[in-house]
């Protein structure tokens, strides 16, 4: 009975260790679970041609929709650098100019972002609308979607 | 100790692998069905290319994963059909070694239909994957065992059951999505020309599950297999 | 579908699923009492 | 047999009360929200009814522990009606989630980091409750239930791990976060209502499931003593 005991401690120190291990390997990595425009223009050769995501705030009247060819193509900043980004294909409804998104893909040797996918994004913030909208709360929220990705 | 585990682990894997040559009743169901799966993939996708390279990953595992789900379910039949689980549970020793003969056996069985299925998976759809088959390998394996570990445990659980043939799978999938989506990724990352560093992330994930995997799933067989 | 729509499937569907679940428990405690009742009748009337 | 104990009683009463009050407070008190608009109100029966799951699965897992340790088999009772109350309350945040998720992000469903993961627990214990139906004897129905509820609720994190290194949309956690919630007060109370509703009605499902499952031990108790009189 002891060594039972004794297997089933050993057990669960190896699992928690190996939890441990890869969520602290994770949060390593989720520290780039997506770049923002002005690290991507910086760092342009280093990362062509990889699979990567970029976060920011979509630019207004960047958007450009060809429903012939499902082409979209449009801007997105941090305040500092911008990524022209096209995408084949449709963009989900929360997408929008001015607010923020997140896309999928591969940084070309043409200087454009080619995305498979884009990610639109809401806060986890609900208040009623005493506050209406204004350019600084959307500031804020694109600050508190930028912290999500990058500390 | 471990020594002796190793042993009788050997034994029991040693004694399926020679009822498998015997009769090749399963690596041969296996191969036909690994094979038939590309053959079907190509009237479901048509001729397209382009959509090809997209979806070539996920492809490759739903292969791996089906061939390897068809050995599962057999891996007690033998005990099953025979009414000799209670001999099995007479043999002297620790449960584990039970499992992880069963494990070895299945990890092996699987590992040789993935070797038929990467190479005809290339030249049947004309995929440039000879550079790139080191690290796939690898990948492969990591996932073959995550995810056999598991499947060992649920097949044991199974073959009691009334429907076990739609009670493995149904099980199996939802409890194995982590090993499933880190290989697929991985395998992504790969093809696209990624080395080994640029899936390091999720080779560290799979090698994780794998760990936790198999130190949990052999405890747990204890108390399937008790009568 | 307007805004409201949205909120009263949202709340009806939940409500369908909650007292459906309610109706199947009590129907099952029902069916079992009465299985087990009438089981204990028998098996006393053969006992004596 | 046909009404449940006092304590039952009282459950479902204080359940009913409190999801009254919440559903009036949620619903018609409590202002919109500033972007959603008015389908932000879906949020009070959604938050509420995941926690209440999770919680239905924990109980799942602590009582399978127990169950393999003590073997008794009332242990199992809770457990599976657990399991069972919790799918329910899965289904419910799977089903008011996608209403939700129509209008404000333009889908029904996406497969993003935690609608997957809820599908998957979802699955799971749809899984586990399956194979207790399969399974020929009681006893071999609840060591396999034990075994795969807590291999399902370790399997949780693994989950969690796997899928947010894929990708994630769904806006991160609004009650549990550091900083305290980013819910306006006026929209936390009926959320609390709605919540001690939820709860009490799951304490009260369970009370009246685990009375189902007793009810059937003593009839297959019967019958077998039955069997072996006669």
């Amino acid at each position: 009975m002891k060594k039972r005991k004794l297997k089933y401690l050993l057990a669960g120190g190896i699992v928690v260790a190996a939890l441990a291990g890869m969520i602290y390997s994770g949060v390593q990595e989720s520290m780039v679970y997506f770049y923002t425009p002005s690290e991507l223009v910086q760092k342009k050769d280093a990362v062509q041609g990889k699979s990567l995501r970029v976060g920011g705030m979509v630019v207004e009247r960047s958007i450009r929709w060809d429903p012939q060819t499902l082409l979209l193509t449009f801007q997105l900043t941090d305040g500092q650098g911008t990524v022209f980004v096209r995408h084949k294909g449709t963009a989900p409804d929360l997408f929008k100019e001015g607010a923020g998104a997140v896309v999928e893909g591969t940084w070309t040797s043409e200087g454009f972002f080619r995305s498979s996918n884009i990610m639109a994004k809401h806060s986890e913030e609900y208040k009623p609308p005493a506050h209406p909208e204004t350019l600084e709360s959307k500031k804020e929220l694109f600050k508190s979607i930028l912290k999500e990705g990058k500390p | 100790m471990l020594g002796e585990l190793l042993r009788r682990t050997w034994a029991m894997t040693w004694k399926d692998v020679t009822v498998e040559l015997r009769a090749r009743e399963r690596i041969n169901a296996m191969l036909f069905f690994a094979a038939l799966v590309l053959f079907i993939f190509n009237f479901a996708l048509g001729p397209d290319r382009e959509t090809l390279r997209e979806v070539a990953p996920g492809l490759l595992w739903l292969a791996f994963l089906f061939t390897g789900m068809l050995g599962l379910g057999r891996s007690f039949q033998a005990e099953r059909e025979n009414e000799c689980f209670e001999e099995l549970l007479l043999t002297p020793g620790d449960r584990e070694s039970i499992f992880f003969g069963k494990l070895a056996g299945n990890i092996l069985f699987m590992v040789t239909a993935e070797a038929l299925i990467l190479p005809l998976f290339g030249i049947l759809y004309n995929l440039d994957i000879w550079g790139l088959l080191p690290s796939l390998a690898l990948v492969a394996f990591l996932g073959t065992v995550g995810f056999s570990a598991i499947g060992t445990l649920l097949a044991a659980m199974t073959a009691h059951l009334r429907a076990r043939e739609v009670m493995l799978p149904l099980l199996l999938f939802p409890l194995t999505v982590p090993v499933i989506l880190g290989s697929v990724r991985a395998t992504e990352a790969i093809l696209a020309g990624g080395g080994l560093t640029e899936v390091s992330h999720w080779l560290k994930l799979l090698g994780g599950f794998d760990v936790i995997f198999l130190v949990v799933c052999p405890l747990a067989f204890e108390f399937v297999l008790e009568e | 579908m307007g805004n409201w729509g949205f909120v009263g499937l949202a709340y009806g569907l939940a409500l369908v699923a909650l007292v459906g679940y309610l109706v199947f428990l009590k129907g099952r405690l029902r069916g079992a009492g009465e299985g087990l009742a009438a089981l204990e009748r028998e098996s006393g009337r053969r006992t004596r | 047999m046909g009404r449940g104990s006092l304590v039952a009683r009282i459950l479902g009463g204080a359940a009913g009360l409190l999801l009254a009050t919440g559903l009036y407070l949620g619903l018609v008190v409590v202002p919109p929200d500033a972007v959603q608009g008015d389908v932000q109100r879906i949020m009070y029966v959604h938050v509420p009814s995941i926690v209440t799951a999770y919680i239905a699965f924990f109980v799942v897992f602590c009582t399978s522990i127990l169950y393999l340790w003590k073997r008794d088999l009332r242990l199992d009772a809770v457990a599976v009606s657990s399991a069972e109350i919790g799918v329910v309350f899965t289904g419910i945040t799977l089903a008011t989630g996608m209403i939700w998720g129509k209008p404000t992000w333009g889908v029904w469903w996406t497969w993003d980091a935690r609608l997957t993961l809820t599908a998957i627990l979802f699955t799971i214990y749809v899984g586990y409750l399956m194979l207790r139906a399969f399974a020929e004897e009681p006893l071999a129905a609840a060591r396999y239930g034990a075994v795969l509820a807590i291999l399902g609720f370790l399997d949780i994190p693994l989950n969690h791990l796997a899928v947010y290194w894929w990708r994630t949309l769904h806006q991160p956690s609004s009650i549990l976060r550091p900083g305290g919630p980013s819910v306006a007060s006026a929209m936390l109370l009926p959320l609390a209502m709605n919540f001690a509703g939820l709860i009490l009605l799951f304490a009260y499902f369970l009370v009246e499931r685990v009375r189902l499952e007793r009810i059937r031990h003593r009839t297959a108790e019967v019958r077998l003593t039955r069997g072996r009189r006669g």
